[in-house]
């Protein structure tokens, strides 16, 4: 089957304001096959939502791609003219911002802005739009939809106004969503409830979908595959099954330790600390030789100070870039 | 930067146009109010490098202008003798920066008058008015807007960051300044202003009166913009921090205002060099001969002079770039506040 | 209908013009009232005097009287009774006979103290009303209290006003009410030549032809030509003139000399007139009032030096009035050394010197005097007064007069030369007039005045040293100087002389003493200038208010297709 | 609606003490409306005084404010000296007048002010924006009248426009039809030329506000969700950005009455501008103060108005208000 | 209901009967009106008669569905909202009907952290000034020692000292939101109120915060208020939590026992909704 996106080689970076260029995704490359969900891990600052922004071109200004391409139906959208991409965005590809209170128009009702995002990409009459924009809600705050849909945005909860992005998102029916942290601020009932609905879309209309979150337990059962991001770049990417159950890079394992266990180990551990990864997290702007992790992994070998490990093959879809699985 | 670099650059450009007024003296041929009869309205002198019979010549000349034959208000080249553009030549006395006595002026011509941009009604020379002018307009202009502007925050802040019987108060103050008729109350401080005064003090005075009387628009504006902006959750955080209501007003909101108080200073600052003609009616604008930019441009309101004199719209050209300077510098200056912010051309990249 | 008789024409010579048509002419703003007992302001009188008449007339281009509504008039050989005998069978314009009655009831109303007429203070000679008496229904006699120079002049612009219109409301004590501009065209009358059709406020007054007008042409044709007459409300002079430029008045008049330049460059179907120096005298004088209490210590002091005549003289000898005629009247206007203007044929005296600028002249006045001067390190040179102080001080000028203003400016250039420094200071004119006439807090002013009349009393108020225009100390109550009450001497008895030699002699003299004591230092007089469509015949301004339509009666429309009007 | 009754209220107290600082003020001035009359030679000075005491000029100022009041109750206004006659008739017809201009000229103002500046804004700092900033500057330092006249002048040469008034000395014998359409011919100049002094300010801060918003997070998420570029401009950033405009669209309101006098006396439009002026000159008081109520009316309107939008338009206002 | 929550929390917090609580909610309401200029308003109980007591040193986690309050419940501690109705006691002192004067002194002891950091970082202003903010208004430090504890703030918190001249617009939301728990623990508060504050973390650095707040709350003795969907999270920090839902307290207890024995239908719900990991076991290497 021939993939809906197509990621070849990802740079993109940012200029501070002295001019200086800082990389924040150090080529990214994979595929999303239709009706595949894809969850993205990674570090805070690692480069999810960088990689989520530019595959829709919607960088800050000071944000630059350096190289890269990313194909979707065969069409580059890095390529393409602002007209086509208007098109595509919203439409075929839609994108869940990671913050709600500033990807939500003030003085805007939530219901208008959903409208609107319905109304650009699709001309039927002022009802139908309304009748549309009713399911939606209905879609997704399955009690309160109509108190929601007349609400300002700061009337809202976190949970709440997540879910309004996420209807803008989706209310067109597009065939990739790229949802950045969508269910952070939801209870897990709620997210629960929100999953269910992603999948529902998935088998009614092979939606695929890029999930970035940090919580990688909502990803098993849900996400078909697993990526995992580090000072951007793709140090392990594998079915979600494999991945989850048995990390094999070891920032993945360390990052898997670092959840409290409330089931596992319940009582005795309560009061020990949690272990965490030692070392500075973002020093992603330095310029560097080996690979990106060395400095915090526990497992550090010689040559990883050398030179950048590439992805090995572990299976057929399993790859970790690390030198202790290069033979 | 691009935005550091336009910044720099309006500021050159208005360090440029200022100090050519600050050094009016310098800058100017002559002196401001130093008439010439025999000249009335005449038309600016072309400044030349070809003479008439097709010479080059190393120094730009002028022709001297004579009327035309047969005629009492057009006038010819006199294309007999190139009169030489000298620089650096002594010429009539002023004082530089006010103190310093001097003699040099920039330029100027030696056997004839050189008018860059024409003389007035009374022969006085137009280009050395208004640079001059300047001096007086520039400060007048500046001086009112700034007072404007800072009771015109004070207030608005005031009246929508507290809200309530204070805002209510406020605004409605503010539009009993609005609907007040200033014009009598400026009638008759004219008549309790001893006629002695120094016309350049009262002029002055009145401009800062008048920037003080128009504070009630910037303030309402500014209250509009304060009434949403203190809502907003990093004011509100800094709240939390203990923050005092002053603090928060100067920190956190006044930048807020930033563009709606620059735009203001932009149109502000023409209008208030433009006030000055509605206070000459009433005697307490720039007396005669002293240049001033309203008293040039006011020229321009008479049926007369605007068809048959163009070069009297000269001066309004010339201030236009003084204006684009501070606009300029008040947008880049916006800009560099906003550089943090998100594209901004969002459409493609 | 018997009695009044067989109508009466008054058959007026000259150009024979065609009757029909439409006139437009612009009003500098609108006019306040028809009502002439309350009419104050310009306008107001330019559109009454279209639409009333006054029993004897002064005939603005010969500026001498003529048989109006009176037929004829008789003065008695003391000069004191005045008898007048009215034209038969005159109608005002609603078709009511005019008869003695409507005039002893229009003296009433202007003489009756309650009713505050404007027109009152005329009429009051050697300090008492005239009396009026009715001899028959076509002649009355009034008399004077005191022999009287001016005479039947007296008359003009007196209008005679419609009894069965206005008794009424007279009795009611409600004459000022009516006569809006709002009334209906039924309910106003006149003996002039246009009466009321219609008023649309703050755009235009339409007037039409009054067909019960009471002259004709040299033809007999019936006067006025024009069918209608229409004023245009344009209330700022640059736009009046492009009005005229445009096509859409048809006449002009009291253009700025600038403006009358540029209307001058391209005549398209209209022409210009320079009808020559006018009335109006514009001259500087300086606060020479003596009430201690009103003068601040200041003034005091600067009037050590205004009252000296050297100084007067000297201000005098350095003012170029030449550059005022070039640059302030584009060379449209008079130099003036007295107070008649020049445009006042009779009256002016051609034996005043007439002293060409000379500052070496001011110069040794002023040395003669004591004054010195001191060089300043600027260069410049500063006069001092005898205390040593420097001389300083400030002229008034009203702000809403541009020419005026341009003269202060030339007069300070001239002055500084001389050493003094002045400042101009210009003011919106209800202050000036509130500082020069009530508070007297100035050092001087620059003003100017347009006599209405051609004849010598019309300036009475100024040369009378008691007169409210006496503007340099105004209202005395004695002469404060000697000159002073030698110029009150001689014109009171120019009032009560009887022939216009006699007059003309004491008039001659009261001018010389004035320009030998210079507390007024005329300047300039300024044309009057006007135009009008070439299409419009028997158009002849003339240097008398008002200045184009004097002759409204006989104005026509050369060719009858043409419209006023685009 | 209690908020209604309150500002209502205030409004009430607003006039008042308007019409008393009004009076105030016009006593402070020098001269009255008789002192020009002194300068007549006709007119004795011992009438003038007789005047002046018949308007009640000797009584001192509570007392003319007192009967000034009385004839306000019956709807009158007071007395205009120099129309010798109650002053609201004046100034009702020619309040229609002048309404007639602005309101036409403020809507028309504002309607292109607003895709004008949100056009510049869009292309900031590029050519159609610098030259848009030329074009403003330059109209903000060449005064109105200058403004004004020019379009007189062109009007003149090109013939095309008559040159002032509101209507053509025919006019009453036109059809329905050629009235209005004589009356929109009078109205191209004024109009013009009073958007043309209101648009720098209108434009310029539309595009500062405009700016400001571009570059928000929430516009590039809805471009993110492919909202077309007008939709954006219009529906999105325009309203997140209207704060400050709405604040200025009031007082577009409230100088409706008082904001086109200078070029009404140019363009002889018989609106307020020629009474007014002329009254303020020659100290028809009354005619002044029922001038200065009749804008206060406005301006209060107007803000009111703004206040009012700025509620419906800004949600966090209003809870904010609600809350309290 | 009430009844049962005040008897409930008698009961938990039994234990430290003998420090007087730090904080003390009784019964508060908050009732969000919508006001709008003509139609009829219409009610929003957000808050429906919540009752607790904190205190201190220890750590309380509210958890509960969406739009059950909590954040609600959290501006009104911080007295960033006025309730509508209750009493909020803290030290003792009720700090609903305080003057603003006496709230403006206590505000700093009680700090919020917003659930959306974004929106409460001012844009305009670089890293160093938001951080340094609440220090600059407490007049209390001189530059040097401001510099230091921006620094060790920003360390603690795992933020590289590269960022401090860029504006928050410019990091990620992982990293906003720990700038944002850096400010709050600048003033070094009594009572912390973390609304969803570890939610846009990865799990490493959440742990690390995690770690940082509990070794602040055995050295400094401060108090947490811990508002969070995570209930391993929560049961990880907190002595006791209480669960919402729609405005009200459901349940209150220590965490094992919400953990253990859930009483009420909601605690259930989101138990049983709970996404479950196949633990990464310490991989046995191969
Ligand atoms: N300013 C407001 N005006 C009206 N309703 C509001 C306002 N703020 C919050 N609400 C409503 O109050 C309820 C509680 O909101 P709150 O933010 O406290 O929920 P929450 O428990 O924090 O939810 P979440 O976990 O989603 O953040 C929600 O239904 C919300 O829509
Ligand atoms: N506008 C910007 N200018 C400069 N640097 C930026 C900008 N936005 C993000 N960065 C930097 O780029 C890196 C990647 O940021 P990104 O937002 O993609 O992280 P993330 O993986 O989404 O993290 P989080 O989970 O915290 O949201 C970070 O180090 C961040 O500081
Ligand atoms: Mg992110
Ligand atoms: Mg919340």
């Amino acid at each position: 089957m021939a993939s809906v996106l197509e990621i070849q080689n990802l740079q993109v970076s940012y200029r501070s304001r002295e001019g200086i260029l800082s990389s924040a995704l150090a080529g990214v490359s994979f595929d999303l096959m239709p009706g595949e969900i894809i969850g993205v891990l990674g570090e805070s600052g690692s480069g999810k939502s960088t990689l989520a922004v530019s595959l829709v071109r919607l960088l800050p200004r000071n944000g630059e791609i350096i190289r890269g391409a990313v194909h979707f139906e065969g069409q580059d959208l890095l390529r393409a003219t602002p007209d086509e991409l208007q098109q595509i965005r919203g439409r075929c590809i839609s994108l869940i911002f990671q913050e709600p209170s500033l990807a939500l128009h003030p003085t805007l009702r939530a219901g208008e802005q959903v409208r609107q995002v319905l109304a650009a990409h699709s001309a039927p009459g002022k009802s139908a739009l309304n009748e549309r924009t009713r399911q939606v809600f209905a879609q997704l705050f399955p009690e309160d939809a109509d108190r929601i849909s007349r609400s300002y945005p700061h009337q809202l909860s976190g949970g709440q106004r997540q879910r309004v992005l996420i209807a803008q998102a989706i209310a067109c029916g597009p065939s990739v969503v790229i949802a950045d942290e969508p269910t952070a601020s939801l209870d897990s009932a709620t997210q629960m409830e929100l999953l269910a609905v992603f999948r529902t879309l998935r088998e009614r209309m092979g939606l695929a979908m890029i999930f970035i979150t940090h919580n990688p337990a909502l990803l098993s059962g849900f996400a078909d595959r697993v990526l995992v991001l580090y000072g951007g770049q793709v140090v392990e990417c594998g079915p979600a099954a494999t991945v989850l159950a048995s990390p094999r890079h070891p920032y993945t394992k360390a990052l898997f330790q670092s959840i409290p266990a409330i089931f596992e180990e319940r009582g005795s551990g309560r009061k020990t600390k949690l272990p965490v990864i030692l070392g500075d997290s973002a020093r992603s702007s330095l310029p560097r030789g080996g690979c990106p992790f060395e400095p915090r992994c526990t497992e550090r070998m010689s040559v990883c100070r050398e030179r950048e490990p590439s992805l090995v093959n572990l299976s057929a879809s399993h790859e970790v870039s690390c030198f202790k699985y290069e033979s | 930067m691009r935005v550091r670099r336009t910044f720099a650059k309006w500021l050159v450009v208005l360090g440029v146009l200022h100090g050519m007024v600050v050094c009016a003296g310098f800058f100017a041929p002559y002196d401001p109010v130093e008439q010439d009869r025999q000249s009335p309205y005449l038309p600016p002198m072309r400044l030349h490098l070809l003479d008439a019979h097709g010479h080059l010549h190393v120094r730009p000349f002028v022709y001297a202008l004579r009327l035309r034959e047969s005629s009492f208000d057009q006038f010819e080249e006199d294309t007999t003798e190139p009169h030489p553009v000298k620089f650096f030549l002594r010429g009539a006395r002023y004082r530089l920066l006010g103190f310093l006595p001097l003699r040099m002026h920039f330029f100027g011509g030696e056997n004839t008058r050189i008018y860059l941009l024409g003389t007035d009604a009374y022969g006085r020379d137009q280009f050395s008015r208004l640079l001059f002018g300047g001096q007086v307009s520039l400060f007048a202009g500046l001086l009112g807007a700034g007072v404007t502007l800072f009771i015109g925050w004070s207030i608005g802040a005031v009246a929508g960051y507290y809200g309530g019987w204070r805002d209510s108060l406020l605004m409605r103050v503010a539009e009993l300044f609005l609907a007040l008729p200033w014009l009598y109350l400026l009638f008759a401080l004219r008549a309790f202003l001893p006629l002695a005064v120094s016309p350049l003090e009262a002029f002055f005075l009145i401009t800062a009166v008048l920037g003080a009387v128009g504070w009630a628009r910037p303030a309402r504006l500014v209250r509009g913009v304060v009434l949403s902006a203190k809502e907003r959750d990093f004011v509100r955080a800094a709240r939390g921090f203990g923050a005092s209501n002053g603090y928060l007003l100067r920190r956190h909101i006044l930048p807020e205002t930033s563009s709606v108080l620059l735009t203001q200073a932009a149109i502000l600052i023409p209008q208030y060099v433009l006030a000055e003609m509605t206070l000459s009616f009433l005697g307490l604008g720039v007396p005669e001969p002293v240049p001033s930019w309203g008293n040039l441009l006011s020229g321009l309101q008479q049926y007369s002079v605007l068809v048959s004199y163009w070069w009297m719209y000269l001066p309004a050209l010339a201030m236009v770039p003084f204006f684009l300077g501070y606009l300029g510098l008040a947008s880049s200056f916006e800009e560099r506040g906003a550089v943090y912010k998100i594209e901004s051309r969002i459409w493609g990249m | 209908q018997e009695k009044i008789g067989k109508e009466e024409l008054l058959v007026l010579p000259g150009e024979v013009g065609r009757a029909g048509g439409r006139l437009v002419v612009s009003l500098r703003g609108e006019p306040k009232t028809l009502n002439p007992l309350i009419a104050a302001d310009a306008r107001s009188r330019e559109v009454i005097g279209v639409m009333q008449a006054d029993l004897v007339h002064i005939n603005r281009a010969t500026q001498q009287t003529e048989p109006a509504l009176a037929k004829s008039w008789k003065i008695s050989p003391d000069g004191l009774s005045y008898t007048i005998v009215l034209r038969r069978g005159l109608k005002f314009s609603d078709g009511q006979p005019l008869d003695a009655d409507d005039v002893l009831f229009t003296f009433r109303v202007y003489l009756d103290e309650n009713v505050h007429a404007p027109q009152r203070d005329l009429l009051m000679v050697g300090g008492k009303p005239i009396t009026v008496r009715k001899v028959d229904e076509h002649t009355v006699v009034f008399q004077l209290a005191k022999t009287y120079g001016v005479g039947e002049r007296l008359f003009d612009g007196l209008a005679i006003l419609p009894r069965h219109l206005l008794e009424k409301r007279y009795e009611e004590g409600k004459l000022g009410q009516i006569g809006s501009l709002a009334t209906a065209a039924d309910q106003w009358a006149g003996l002039g030549p246009f009466r009321l059709k219609e008023y649309v406020a703050g755009q235009r007054l339409v007037l039409e032809r009054n067909p019960y007008y009471w002259k004709s042409d040299a033809q007999g044709g019936r006067l006025p030509y024009l069918d209608e007459l229409v004023f245009l409300f344009v209330p700022n002079a640059d736009a009046q003139v492009l009005k005229f430029q445009s096509g859409e008045t048809d006449m002009i008049s009291q253009v700025g000399a600038e403006n009358f330049s540029v209307l001058s460059k391209q005549q398209h179907g209209y022409t210009m007139v320079d009808a020559g120096p006018g009335l109006e005298y514009n001259f500087l004088f300086f606060n020479l009032n003596d009430s201690i209490e009103k003068t601040s210590p200041d003034i005091q002091r600067k009037q050590k030096w205004f009252r000296e005549v050297n100084f007067r003289q000297a201000v005098s000898a350095a003012v170029d009035r030449e550059a005022i005629v070039r640059l302030v009247y584009q060379g449209r206007g008079a130099a003036l050394w007295g107070l008649v203007a020049p445009g006042n044929r009779r009256w002016g005296n051609e034996k005043l010197p007439h002293p060409a600028r000379s500052l070496d002249r001011a110069r040794t006045l002023l040395k003669e005097a004591g004054f010195s001067w001191s060089n300043g390190p600027d260069g410049g040179s500063t006069l001092l007064d005898s205390d040593g102080k420097s001389v300083e001080f400030s002229i008034l000028t009203s702000s809403t007069n541009a020419d005026r203003a341009k003269m202060a400016a030339l007069i300070q250039d001239d002055l500084k030369q001389l050493g003094m420094r002045v400042q101009v200071v210009p003011l919106e004119s209800r202050s000036l007039l509130d500082r020069v006439t009530q508070s007297r807090d100035y050092d001087a002013c620059i003003m100017g005045i347009a006599s209405y009349d051609a004849d010598a009393n019309s300036d009475i108020s100024v040369w009378l040293s008691s007169g409210g225009l006496h503007l340099w100390s105004p209202s005395q109550a004695h002469p404060a100087t000697s000159w002073e009450a030698e110029i009150d001497r001689l014109i009171e008895e120019q009032m009560s002389a009887r022939t216009f030699e006699q007059r003309k002699k004491l008039y001659d003299r009261a001018q010389e003493i004035l320009a030998e004591n210079q507390p007024m230092i005329f300047l300039a007089s300024p044309n009057i200038l006007a135009g009008a469509k070439n299409s419009i015949g028997n158009f002849h301004p003339a240097v008398l208010e008002p200045y184009v339509l004097w002759n409204v009666e006989q104005l026509y429309l050369k060719n009858g297709m043409e419209n006023a009007t685009r | 609606m209690r908020y209604l009754l309150r500002r209502l209220s205030h409004a009430l107290f607003l006039l008042a003490g308007v019409s008393i600082l009004a009076f105030l003020f016009t006593a402070l001035a020098p001269g009255t409306y008789f002192d020009e009359m002194r300068l007549n030679p006709q007119i004795a000075p011992e009438t003038v005084t007789a005047l002046r005491a018949q308007y009640g000029f000797d009584k001192p100022l509570p007392v003319r404010y007192a009967s000034w009041l009385r004839s306000v109750i019956h709807g009158e206004m007071g007395f205009s000296f120099a129309y010798n006659g109650p002053v609201a008739p004046l100034l009702l017809v020619r309040a229609r007048n002048t309404l007639l201009l602005t309101i036409t000229a403020t809507l028309l103002a504002w309607g292109i002010a607003l895709p004008l500046g949100v056009w510049s804004a869009d292309r900031l700092g590029r050519l159609p924006d610098r030259l848009l900033s030329w074009a403003t500057a330059g109209l903000l330092v060449i005064p109105d009248l200058a403004v004004a006249l020019g379009l007189l002048v062109l009007a003149v040469r090109s013939g095309w426009f008559p040159t002032g008034g509101m209507a053509s000395v025919d006019f009453e014998t036109l059809s329905p039809f050629n009235k209005l359409r004589d009356l929109a011919l009078h109205m191209i100049l004024p109009v013009t030329a009073l958007v043309l002094s209101s648009l720098p300010l209108l434009v310029r801060h539309v595009r500062a506000a405009v700016a400001d918003v571009l570059n928000a997070p929430f516009l590039l998420a809805a471009v993110g969700h492919g909202i077309r570029k007008r939709t954006l401009l219009y529906r999105y950033a325009l309203p997140a950005a209207a704060n400050p405009l709405i604040s200025l669209f009031g007082f577009s309101i409230g100088v409706l009455l008082s904001g086109s006098l200078l070029i009404e006396v140019v363009m002889s439009w018989p609106g307020l501008g020629p009474l007014l002026l002329e009254a303020v000159l020659a100290r028809d008081l009354y005619v002044v103060v029922g001038g200065i109520l009749g804008s206060t009316l406005f301006l209060v309107g107007g803000n009111l108005l703004a206040d009012l939008l700025l509620y419906w338009a800004d949600p966090r206002i209003r809870t904010e208000s609600g809350a309290r | 209901m009430r009844f049962r929550v005040s008897s409930m929390k008698v009961e938990a917090s039994a234990g430290s009967q003998n420090m007087p609580p730090l904080l003390k909610v009784e019964n508060l309401v908050k009732c969000y009106a919508r006001r709008s200029l003509v139609g009829r308003g219409e009610e929003l109980l957000a808050l429906n008669g919540v009752s607790f007591t904190v205190f201190p040193g220890t750590t309380l986690a509210v958890v509960g569905e969406s739009g059950s309050g909590k954040s609600t419940l959290a501006s009104c501690l911080a007295c960033l909202e006025s309730p509508t109705a209750g009493n909020i006691w803290f030290e003792g002192k009720d700090i609903v009907k305080v003057e603003e004067r006496v709230r403006r002194q206590l505000r700093p002891q009680i700090q919020l952290i917003f659930q959306d950091p974004a929106s409460s970082l001012n844009p305009r202003w670089s890293v160093l000034e938001i951080l340094l903010e609440p220090l600059i208004l407490r007049r209390k430090f001189t530059r040097e020692e401001m510099k230091q504890c921006a620094s060790s703030l920003l360390e603690r918190v795992g933020l590289s000292p590269d960022f401090v001249e860029r504006p928050p617009t410019e990091l990620s939301g992982g990293q906003r939101q720990r700038l944002a728990i850096a400010r709050a623990l600048a003033l070094q508060p009594k009572l912390l109120i973390l609304d969803e504050a570890l939610s846009a973390l990865d799990c490493s650095v959440q742990a690390q915060i995690a770690n940082l707040l509990r070794e602040l709350q055995s050295s400094l003795g401060m108090t947490y208020l811990f508002i969070t969907h995570d209930l391993a999270m929560a049961v990880y920090l907190a002595d006791e939590i209480a669960v919402m839902s729609r405005g009200r307290i459901v349940e209150l207890g220590s965490a094992e026992q919400i953990l253990d024995q859930p009483q009420h239908e909601t605690t259930r719900q989101l138990l049983r909704a709970l996404p479950r990991m196949t633990r990464a076991l310490p991989a046995p290497e191969q």
